[in-house]
């Protein structure tokens, strides 16, 4: 039995190890910023900034990746400017998340690159769903095996079966 | 013969599960932090290294099921009927977590959490006859030859019924609408490959796996039944000996 | 010429033992009568023998043929008479023996059958459906099909229960009568007065092991 | 010879029992009705709706009643322990099969030559001239549910909770019986070209054809050992 819970227990540390650096390596991603916050606390560096491209505020030319547009969301708006490769799947009314710059005191956001409004619940509940029931079970089988076989151990009239 | 290969298999059982585990770290730590998202379908395509593994496992569950019944059948072998009736329950485990982990996948995909596709069509009956299965097992205990009979014959009728099941519902969905969102696998470059692979790998060897573990503990079941049985038919004669 | 050979039969449910290792001879012009406590396994043997249950290890004989590998050789000449009466509700006495008989591919004539069901002493209730029947005429209407069947082997699980004294006379001269046609006659029993009356050898089964014994014994040799 | 022999003592033996007990159609006709009866009040039935529907609702109700009478067939059997005389019987375990399933497929053929006026009557369809390709429908349908419900009858017959275990067991294998059977019915019913749903009469076909095989050679393994 002892044996049983020292493997479990290996196997659950490299688990969670493994998912601790799952979560680190999304932390960077997954944090965004609305521009209503960026308006009450600018921040410096490269940072992502997420909310809705206003209707109507669109210009530029698409096709060159060169374009500027005000970003909203319920309470603020921000304008933004964009240089990068030509975006996909930049529309009017299309929540983004644009990754650059804030320049402070043009009060633009200079993005370099759009990245997809992610959807990470669904792939961790996706993974979490499927290896915790298949944990939970493969463990119960290896608890009832030993205790099964220590059953029939104690049990006197043990011969195998030929 | 076949006693002694599974003994020996039994012997290296730990080394399988030790390459289970490998497998599905490496493989989840390459799916979900080394590998690109998709160009296509982003983030969410990750979710393609457990559900794809996930089918083809449930899949090989129940060749397994079948190939075991057809075996007893011949040999009537009480490992192989265990055999059969573990990897029919994990079988049940692996179809239902892909059913549900493809559902997961369908709603940032498709908008929508379920799409009668000939495939999931098919693999929700595959659930279905696996349920089946499993519950005709649990109602039939008294004798447990004739469990194992029953079971076998449902389990080759189930098989050879599958393709049918499965042409038939195409057929009638080709018929009814052209599907509105293609629901073929995606175009997988090579970098999407390798993760999906090695989960591959580490998925088949959990099966193997898992398998052992629950053909021993279904076997050890029985054996504890019969010495039960046993103790209480010589505690049953002593009480009423014969004097010659 | 043995008609019943059984050698080293075994029977396991799952990994539970009923039959341990059991071997038998019965002669053809021999009556074995089997006692033995409950559970003791003397219904499962009688189901091996019958065909119905699969022997887990060992093997029968039954006139030469094997009765794993050669069942439909070995149905035709064993005829088991068991606690189930095997008859149909909703078929009269009649119906019921043509079907049965039908099925071991015998078509028996309007006389034959009521030659039958005269001798089992219920002629008169040819006509009658078999729910109507008590215990006692239904064990008669099982022999009158085995009156037809002409079995060379007759496995005969208590055959004395339910049936009165007449019925038991019935029976023990259809049991002398097989015995007579060079055939062999297996049964289980409590019943020692009318065993004793026809069985020529006997055994003891106890937890799966059997014991033979003179019939002269019986009196002092079997309690249970 | 003795093969067809013992077919046709089977058959005859179900026919004679039903016909003094009438226990099996009765039940079946009767709970049929109740499902047409359920079905007309649970959809409003206009006229155009019915003949969308309608397909649909003959064959599930065709089905369950099958599935009555399917669970009765070996039911019998088990009283006084005559299956036990089957299987011990020297008549090929084949024959009482393709037996119990010819009395099984009459039974189920019948119930439905019946209901199917009551479903032209209650829902004003007008089948003159399809009735025929309607006709071989029923007959390869039946067919179909015929040939894998007895032998799941003789499955689930001496398990307990036999009354759920059989339609858990039947209804999924059936899937491609119900569904050919749906969609040409429909296809007559609303007057289409024959060809348009004949594919359907092939899938029919080939599962009567391969399940009809299949139980046979694996009865034997249900009722012997």
């Amino acid at each position: 039995m002892t044996g049983l819970y020292i493997r479990w227990g290996i196997f659950v540390l490299l688990a969670i190890i493994l998912s601790m650096l799952v979560v680190r390596h999304y932390e960077a991603q997954l944090a965004t910023v609305s521009p209503s916050d960026l308006i009450l606390s600018p921040s410096t560096g490269s940072f992502r900034v997420q909310g809705m491209v206003k209707s109507g505020t669109l210009k530029g030319d698409v096709e060159q990746g060169a374009v500027q547009f005000e970003l909203v969301d319920d309470a603020a708006a921000i304008r933004v400017q964009y240089h990068g490769p030509p975006p996909e799947n930049l529309r009017e009314l299309k929540t983004v998340v644009m990754i650059g710059t804030w320049d402070a005191t043009a009060r633009v956001f200079r993005a370099h690159e759009i990245a997809l409004v992610s959807n990470y619940g669904f792939v961790a509940s996706a993974y979490l769903l499927t290896f915790i029931p298949i944990g939970v079970f493969l463990f119960s089988m290896s608890r009832k095996v030993v205790v099964l076989m220590q059953a029939i151990k104690d049990s006197k009239l043990y011969e195998p079966e030929g | 013969m076949i006693h002694r290969i599974i003994k020996q298999i039994q012997r290296y059982k730990g080394w399988v599960g030790a390459g289970a585990a490998v497998c599905l770290l490496t493989g989840t730590y390459l799916g979900l932090i080394a590998s690109p998202p998709d160009y296509y379908q982003g983030e969410v395509v990750r979710i393609m290294y457990v559900h794809v593994p996930l089918a083809h496992t449930a899949l090989l569950a129940y060749t397994v099921v079948f190939a075991g019944s057809i075996w007893y059948l011949w040999k009537r072998d009480r490992l192989i009927d265990n055999m059969c009736h573990a990897a029919a329950g994990l079988g049940f485990l692996f179809t239902g977590l892909a059913l549900i982990t493809g559902s997961i996948w369908a709603k940032p995909t498709w908008n929508t959490w379920w799409t009668w596709d000939p495939r999931l069509v098919s693999f929700a009956i595959l659930f279905l006859i696996l349920a089946g299965y499993l519950m005709l097992r649990t109602f039939l205990t008294e004798d447990p030859d004739r469990e194992s009979r029953y079971a076998a014959v449902l389990a080759i009728v189930g098989f050879i019924d599958l393709p049918i099941i499965h042409f038939s519902v195409e057929w009638w969905r080709t018929l009814h609408q052209p599907l509105s969102i293609s629901t073929r696998g995606v175009s997988i470059s090579g970098e999407l490959l390798l993760p999906l692979t090695i989960m591959s790998i580490g998925f088949h060897l959990l099966f193997a796996y898992m398998l052992m573990v629950r053909t021993q503990l279904l076997y050890l079941d029985e054996l504890l039944q019969a010495k039960k049985g046993r103790l209480l038919t010589q505690m049953h004669l002593s009480r009423s000996q014969t004097s010659p | 010429m043995i008609a019943l050979s059984i050698v080293q039969l075994s029977k396991t449910y799952g990994h539970y033992r009923v039959l341990d290792q059991l071997s038998l001879d019965i002669p053809s012009r021999h009556c074995f009568a089997l006692f033995g406590p409950n559970g003791a396994g003397k219904t499962t043997l009688m189901r091996i023998l019958a065909t119905l249950t699969r022997p887990s290890s060992g093997q029968f004989r039954i006139w030469g043929y094997d009765g794993v590998t050669e069942k439909a050789r070995v149905r035709q000449l064993v005829m088991y008479l068991a606690h189930g009466t095997h008859l149909y509700d909703d078929l009269n006495a009649i119906e019921n023996l043509r079907f049965c008989l039908a099925l071991r591919g015998i078509i028996p004539s309007d006389s034959q059958i009521k030659r039958a069901l005269d001798r089992v002493q219920i002629g008169p209730f040819g006509h009658m459906q078999t729910r109507y029947f008590s215990a006692g005429m239904k064990k008669r209407l099982g022999l009158a099909k085995a009156i037809l069947a002409r079995p060379k082997v007759l496995l005969l699980d208590e055959p004395y229960t339910s049936l009165d004294e007449r019925g038991i006379a019935i029976m023990n001269a259809f049991i002398q009568e097989t015995i007579q046609r060079e055939g062999a006659v297996l049964m289980t029993t409590h019943d020692r007065e009318h065993t004793r009356q026809v069985a020529n050898h006997m055994g003891i089964l106890h937890s799966g092991v059997l014991r033979t014994f003179p019939p002269h014994e019986l009196s002092t040799y079997v309690v249970y | 010879m003795s093969f067809i022999k013992a077919i046709r003592w089977m058959v005859w033996k179900d026919l004679i029992t039903e016909m003094r007990s009438r226990e099996t159609l009765v039940s079946m006709l009767f709970f049929a009705l109740i499902v047409i009866l359920v079905f007309s009040f649970s959809f409003s039935m206009d006229h155009q709706a019915a003949r969308e529907l309608l397909a649909g609702i003959i064959w599930v109700a065709f089905a369950f009643t099958g599935i009555i009478g399917l669970g009765k067939s070996f039911l019998a059997e088990l009283h006084n322990d005559c299956l036990e005389y089957l299987q011990m019987s020297p008549a090929p375990k084949g024959a009482i099969y393709l037996g119990k399933m010819t009395a099984n497929f009459l039974f189920m053929l019948l119930a439905e030559v019946v209901l199917f006026p009551l479903f032209i009557i209650f829902f004003n369809l007008d089948v003159v001239e399809e009735i025929w390709i309607l006709l071989v429908v029923f007959l390869l349908a039946t067919e179909g549910l015929a040939a894998v419900g007895t032998l799941f009858s003789a499955l689930t017959v001496q398990i307990r909770a036999r009354e759920v275990m059989l339609p858990v067991l039947l209804l999924p294998m059936v899937i491609p019986v119900m569904i050919a059977a749906v969609e040409s019915t429909r296809g007559a019913l609303n007057g289409e070209p024959f060809a348009l749903y004949s594919q359907w009469f092939h899938l029919l076909g080939v599962f009567d054809l391969i399940f009809t095989v299949v139980s046979y050679w694996l009865f034997e393994l249900i009722l012997d050992t």
